[in-house]
């Protein structure tokens, strides 16, 4: 489903993130990545996700083999993953079902299914009271369960969390990663980045390290 | 994966009619400052217009006179064959006698001193009006010269000076209006781009997002087109409004001599119209132009 | 708990300043606007304050003509005494030579009217320019009634006609520039107003994130009122700039009895310190205006 | 230090926040506030910081009684409290350094002064190498330590931190910690609002729990 060959990323002002990843991410995986602030996690999401070409190496996504995502495909490409951001991502002016409706209506789903969808989703991340709130009304928490369903309301073929459960109380949390198991079970590819060792430690699948932008187990 | 169904056109609609809502703010900014920047140009294109139509009635007053000889012709065959020079619009006929009651006019309270005066010494004349096209000092000339070349021209008379000092005129306003016109188009264009872009300048996380979770370059633009084209509709109409006040408000003091200068020089229907126009065309393109740069993510 | 230091005046100082190099981007854009808009209003004062020199060098033209009888009085001592009814400013003698001479100019080919004509019978005059402040109907008509009154007129002749025509265009007129400046003026501020609030809008949540870490209000508002100073600085460069460059590219064009009409009403240097002090004044209010409703935090 | 009594918020919209609370934070003390998301936790640090004022209540700082705190009075509040926010709230066009420097510059502190103290402070969190990053150049994590190195180098008398450590890898989490429990030993009242369940059970400091709004334990 994802893999890399000997990819790094360096930033502007020669900031250099990753380091020669080479990373085979099978269909249906469930992946987590870890590492301390700054290691590079978010990076590498970016790349896989399109939003950052890395510097050097390639990238093959779905069988197609990417040097750097050319922008008439990102669209495509990014309906088909659910990413949740480490910084939410949030439109301010929009109510949390219209940003979560967001991802289904780019897709051009119809009013109905997305109307359905979007409520059932606001049930799992346990956020139907606040549909109507817009994002600067929610506590931290809120604002980071209304990426998660955004994420996830597309059924997408890849989920890609950065910091998922950063701003969750630990209860919380493992109803949010029984969420991504459970899409996991249906066929999603899922990857979290994530420093929560408790979380690592509790479902115990495979887990890579970086660590100043190198991979550190495999 | 899902290809875009249906729905699409719909929810880029409705959603950019939604998105119009939430950046009232802005918007209304946006159109009042597009509304008086046109105003400032159609103010402008107004009052050149009726300027325009001052100065070509100024033209038609340019006269040749060609005195005529006394019993060579009749008046009518004369003026035939004056309306047979090219350029020449039109031609009145004075008789000696009327010139003699006009110089009797002009020394009135000294009528006296053509007492002693039998025979009417004051030859018959033509006063001719050329077209506007040969209204310059080459066209004058031309006509004059085939005019002199009438036998039963006695003379033929014009003021030089005049015709050329009017085509100079003429010819100055003409580039000071085309000067200020180009100053006030580029003035305005700038001004209504400029504050689309911080408008837009305000929103580009908004673009940013959108992108990321898949909106096509489409979806994201077509908020900005349909604000833009809002903006462009209330401007104009918002421009129409005070020109149209203003010149109700001045209309009651025009002395009616003057009154020409308030004319519309076209049809209101097609001034609100073309107002209506260019805001819009404004609008959509400066926000299309303005959000461009920031798609690319 | 500190009180604030002596360093306090540099920081806010500094910051403001360096704060200006963040945003360059919408300082320009900002800057251009008001460059523009006033460039626009100024031009208008520009073409007002000669049209005004126009109409004041028409009102000089108009005259009163006394008519005086042979042999009462003279010359001189009919000069002082008009000269000494309230509102004259000048008066021309012209004798009874100088008037016949000018009736022949304005015979010219056909003096031969006048040859059986041996006295002269026309009267010598006086033409008469009254002061700026009696340039109106009531104002002539009381200076005519007095020079009526001396026994050495024969006649005092005035234009009724002409006098009115002229008080009610200039009447007109400055209604219309009265109208045209203060649509202007509006429009100008309001598109000066709006830039300006747009540009804070982008960067109300700096506002915000400043308060909350304790800066004072005056802290906050240091870096809009430099940027706002700086941004109607440039602007009022730039108006003077396209004003001065526009006359440039005119003033070889203009023909010379027209060469009034680009006069500069004002020295070149106070024009530019108007333009950079009007823009300067506008800047920094705008900047305060449009900032003060994120300071509540 | 900080007492409040019976103070209750209602945002905009109806929605109860907190719910009759009453509680005291002595001089110098090290306090932990935790709760499920949305239990309140950073609408409770906002009242004490003066940003949302309460519906109902009375807050008593440093002796002095508010219902609302005015207005002109904030700045000089806000010097003596250093605020880590959920959301950093860090200004994008600044440097890390000048980030970093602001709070003391508003104080009036002499420019040798900031430099020193920030770029200790830096040390600290161990951004030294970040100083002239922009914030949008940084990763989560190091964004969140610029906020707390902010709210920490004008050694204020309080310090709230709303989830400082939400972003941050375990043992990073420890070490931040660490930092607050220094100043606290040097006499700086902490409160710290947290989900991570391991640094409270660590430090065994006093906690209150917010559920719905409402004190569960005091
Ligand atoms: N836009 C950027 N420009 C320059 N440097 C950047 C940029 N984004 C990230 N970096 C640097 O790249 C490195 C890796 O960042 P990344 O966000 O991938 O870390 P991370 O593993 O996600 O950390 P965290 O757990 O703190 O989120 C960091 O040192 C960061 O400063
Ligand atoms: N500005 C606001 N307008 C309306 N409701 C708000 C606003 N801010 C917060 N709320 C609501 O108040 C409740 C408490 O929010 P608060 O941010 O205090 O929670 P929290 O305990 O910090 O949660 P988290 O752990 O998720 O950050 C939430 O239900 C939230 O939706
Ligand atoms: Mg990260
Ligand atoms: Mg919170």
């Amino acid at each position: 489903m994802i893999q890399m060959f000997h990819v790094s990323k360096s930033y502007e002002g020669g900031v250099p993130a990753l380091a020669d990843i080479t990373l085979k991410i099978g269909k249906g995986e469930f992946l987590f990545i870890t590492g301390p602030s700054g290691a590079g996690k978010s990076t590498l999401l970016k790349i896989m996700f399109g939003s950052e070409p890395p510097t050097q190496g390639q990238l093959i996504l779905d069988g197609r083999n990417y040097i750097k995502i050319p922008q008439p495909e990102l669209p495509a490409l990014r309906r088909r993953i659910g990413f949740v951001f480490q910084d939410f991502k949030l439109l301010p002016n929009k109510s949390v079902f219209d940003n979560v409706a967001l991802s289904l209506k780019v897709m051009g789903i119809p009013p109905s299914d997305v109307k359905r969808r979007v409520a059932r989703m606001l049930t799992y991340v346990k956020l139907q009271h606040r549909a109507n709130f817009k994002p600067l009304q929610l506590s931290g928490g809120e604002q980071q369960r209304v990426a998660i369903a955004r994420a996830m309301v597309k059924d997408p073929a890849i989920i890609l969390a950065d910091e998922p459960t950063g701003n969750l109380d630990p209860e919380l949390s493992v109803q949010i990663i029984e969420l991504f198991k459970e899409v996991n079970s249906r066929g999603t590819t899922v990857v979290i980045a994530t420093h929560d060792k408790a979380l690592i430690e509790k479902y115990a699948r495979r887990t890579i390290a970086l660590e100043g932008g190198r991979l550190v187990n495999a | 994966m899902r290809k875009s169904g249906s729905a699409d056109f719909v929810y880029i609609i409705s959603d950019a009619l939604s998105s119009l809502k939430e950046s009232k703010g802005t918007t209304a900014l946006t159109s009042l400052t597009l509304g008086f920047s046109l105003a400032i140009f159609s103010l402008f294109v107004f009052v050149i217009s009726n300027l325009n139509g001052v100065m070509e009635g100024w033209g038609e007053k340019t006269q040749i006179v060609v005195y005529v000889k006394d019993n060579v012709s009749s008046a009518e065959a004369m003026k035939d064959s004056i309306m047979k020079v090219a350029g020449v619009r039109g031609a009145e006929f004075v008789s000696k006698e009327k010139a003699l009651s006009e110089l009797k006019g002009a020394l009135k309270g000294y009528e006296g001193i053509l007492e002693g005066v039998d025979a009417n010494p004051l030859p018959a004349s033509f006063e001719i009006k050329v077209l506007e096209e040969n209204n310059s000092p080459e066209g004058i000339a031309k006509v004059v010269g085939e005019l002199k070349a009438r036998d039963w021209a006695e003379d033929v008379q014009y003021s030089r000076e005049w015709v050329e000092k009017l085509a100079s005129f003429i010819k100055f306003m003409k580039i000071a209006a085309i000067g200020v016109g180009v100053f006030l188009g580029a003035a305005t264009l700038f001004i209504m781009s400029n504050t689309i872009r911080l408008a837009v300048y305000a929103r580009r996380s908004e673009i940013e997002i959108m992108k990321l979770v898949g909106a096509s370059d489409m979806y994201v633009r077509a908020p900005f087109v349909i604000e833009g084209a809002v903006q462009g509709l209330f401007g104009g109409i918002l421009a129409f409004a005070i020109l149209a006040a203003g010149r109700a408000a001045i209309i009651g003091q025009v002395p009616s001599y003057l009154a020409f200068a308030l004319e519309m020089p076209f049809p209101v229907p097609v001034f609100l119209l073309a107002l209506i126009m260019a805001g819009v065309v404004m609008g959509v393109a400066g926000s299309l132009i303005s959000m461009n740069r920031f798609l690319d993510v």
